[in-house]
């Protein structure tokens, strides 16, 4: 079975790195001196989608969420406002945000099959796959053979619950909480909650798997 | 539209591409894409439903090909040179890639925003519960009606909020408001019998991309579709 | 397979690409693949279905990217490569693209023939003047049902006879033997009201694509869709 | 407006003639060193398609047609049979071929969503609009963009029907007979029968414009 042709084959080999680095210079070089762009606007908003925002954002407020069910049922009913309630502004773009709840029997997962709709104020930014072709394309009609790709099984009885972001609301997962995590402090709980699981493909993860690492599937790496 | 970026429902594509430790940005000229397409869009140098359509335009198999923020740049240069903002010498020999001609280009005409409006002064059509149909139309403009839905019976779950329509201020077409609803389809009625029973798809419909559900027929169309049978 | 060669109804593609006096072959590659593939088809190597269907699996960027005899050569490449009748060492440091693979590879097994049959063996269960539906499947293997007629209602024009079915044949299904019927659809069914009244879009599709089409409510939903408005 | 960036963008700049030129010989070689492609009859099959199979097999059974009132009745009953009445097999797969008559209230077109099917017995090997993704596309839902395209306006009055040939019939447009065509001979005729008429996007030709070339939009000239 041809497993990985993707990943190189799908990026077109006339467009070298270095041609698409010369386009986007090209282009800010022209609106820069049109005045259209300030360039230290533009570091500040690249600094702050970088290092800033991004899925810690997302996993306080779940773990919040699992601590306090009062403010789990603000959240579930105004996530916006839940959100804010912490410190976050919600997006950038002044957006609503609805909060998805997973229960035992309800699984909810986020995609947006026309572009790349994400919850950038709680989340950050989407990871290559979410943005995919093939994640656009197969996670509405097939979200079961999805969520096996990212080893999340679940019984024929669980609904499975597509949302596709259509327009400009956004959404979040509320991960279940895990068991064995009864004693765990809110920080604790953070480290548990994953990006993917607040998009609703995988669940959070159990406390023996690694509970004390930063959230975000690699945003800490990157950050050191 | 009917474009290739219509992906839902879609075969074909192989496994979805997964890294481990993912940075946000994967080199500097996406840094700086992201930042310039953001500062264009506070602007209002163009709407988001205007870029939104220009990454539509791109030719189908650069958009299939392309890496993520390079469509963003193909887009945001096509739009800013049809909107005369930029002109091609401005580019210094790099060679622009032309967007699909649509009939009705965004011009020079500024949309405005796309968020949330006051709902107050517009009236919805539908509320939770109301039984839809998506409607099958085939714009050949920008729309957020995906072809997956359309034709098929649905439930209103919830309103979310009057916002403007996205195919006339993509197009220069001024702010249309309407409701939004977030429309539940069972994954049976959506991709036939072999669906599971309880699956299914929630997606968010302007006002006018629905009607009303007609009366069912005694001998039963369900509403999932497992009346056709 | 809901792939990127089902292309009926897309927008997006630009204008169609004419060529004054065309040659018949543009080089001497595309000479040699059309000559190579028919012998292939001719002596059975393999099925025109799986041939059909492996160029359905090469890459959609590169389906849409691609020349015509190119898409001939990676399909027959990559079918000879899966049926393990060449091995990639064959190919002298040429390296083949990957089709992408389906949950049943048309693997060793061989297919059969194509044409038509002598149908006095296989009933047919519609006959001319007929109303029915194209079923809403969207199976991930071969299929000969496009997108855009799935759901919709025609009716039955003529019964072109027996035919083996592609779905099965494409992938070592053997041969079953299904009549084939030309189904008319009007253009308004198909696209929404906004197509010319009378234009109508005819295609053939075998019986198990089709289902009769229920009785109608009392309130009335027209065949070509105008009761939907 | 971006005209016509199709042509070049279309291919894909990684693949050069050269490539592809190795690819197809690579093949060539390693069957035919199996014996599963004997060289002589892989020209002969060549030289049928490039030289001998062609649109002037589809105008001789227009012209005839338009001729002969009892052989147009038999071709529109059985188009099989009354092509290879004329002499010609009706295509190398041994299928049916079906006749459609334009009429001054209906105008049929044919196309292939699929992949490419085409009359190769009558009308030789398709030019390469017909394959393109651009009309593949249309021809099912804008069949009078498409035409005016070819040139070709119709009144509103005029049914179309395009015809997508998706299983093993394939269809040859009979086009109606242009005016002042009623002292020609039947060859002379046959030259006013484009390929393009034939596929129904054009109408056949008038006899002022250029009534003894030879049909086939380049066929001729290629043959010189």
């Amino acid at each position: 079975m041809a497993a990985n042709h993707q990943a190189h084959e799908h990026h077109r080999h006339d467009e070298p790195e270095s041609d698409i680095t010369l386009r986007v210079k090209a282009l800010e070089s022209i609106l820069v001196s049109k005045g259209l762009v300030d360039p230290q606007a533009l570091d500040m908003l690249i600094d702050t989608y970088e290092h800033r925002v991004g899925p810690h954002i997302g996993a306080k407020v779940v773990a919040r969420a699992w601590s306090d069910p009062a403010y789990k049922r603000r959240l579930l009913e105004d996530g916006t406002a839940a959100v804010n309630e912490l410190g976050f502004p919600p997006g950038p773009e002044g957006i609503n945000l609805i909060v998805l709840e997973n229960t035992p029997k309800v699984h909810n997962v986020v995609v947006c099959t026309l572009c790349s709709c994400y919850p950038w104020g709680t989340l950050g930014l989407p990871p290559v796959w979410y943005k995919s072709p093939a994640y656009r394309a197969r996670a509405v009609g097939d979200p079961r053979g999805v969520l096996r790709e990212f080893g999340t099984e679940l019984d024929d009885d669980v609904e499975i619950r597509v949302w596709d972001s259509s327009a400009e609301v956004r959404y979040l997962v509320l991960p279940e909480r895990p068991p064995g995590t009864e004693r765990m402090t809110e920080e604790e709980l953070a480290g548990l909650v994953t990006r993917d699981s607040m998009i609703g493909v995988a669940k959070a993860k159990s406390p023996k798997a690694g509970a004390r690492k930063r959230p975000g599937n690699g945003r800490a790496e990157h950050r050191v | 539209m009917n474009g290739v970026h219509d992906l839902g429902g879609m075969h074909g594509f192989g496994p979805i591409p997964r890294e481990e430790n993912e940075p946000v940005f994967h080199a500097d000229w996406e840094r700086r894409m992201y930042g310039i397409a953001r500062i264009l869009l506070n602007q209002r140098v163009f709407t988001l439903d205007e870029y939104r359509h220009s990454i539509e335009r791109i030719p189908p198999s650069v958009y299939l090909g392309a890496k993520y923020y390079e469509k963003w740049a193909i887009g945001a240069t096509g739009l800013l040179l049809e909107k005369g903002i930029i002109k091609p010498s401005d580019l210094k020999g790099v060679k622009p890639i032309n967007l699909n001609p649509t009939f009705s280009l965004s011009a020079k005409a500024r949309g405005d925003s796309i968020f949330k409006h006051p709902s107050r002064a517009v009236k919805a059509r539908f509320k939770p519960g109301d039984k839809v149909i998506a409607r099958n139309v085939n714009p050949r403009g920008h729309t957020r009606l995906p072809r997956y839905v359309r034709g098929k019976r649905g439930t209103i779950q919830f309103d979310e909020g009057v916002f403007a329509l996205p195919d006339a201020n993509a197009h220069g077409g001024g702010m249309i408001l309407q409701h939004v609803y977030s429309v539940r389809f069972a994954a049976r009625e959506l991709w036939g019998p072999e669906a599971p029973a309880r699956d299914s798809v929630a997606i968010d419909l302007w006002e006018q991309y629905l009607e009303p559900e007609p009366a069912r027929s005694s001998n039963g169309r369900g509403r999932n579709g497992r009346g056709r049978r």
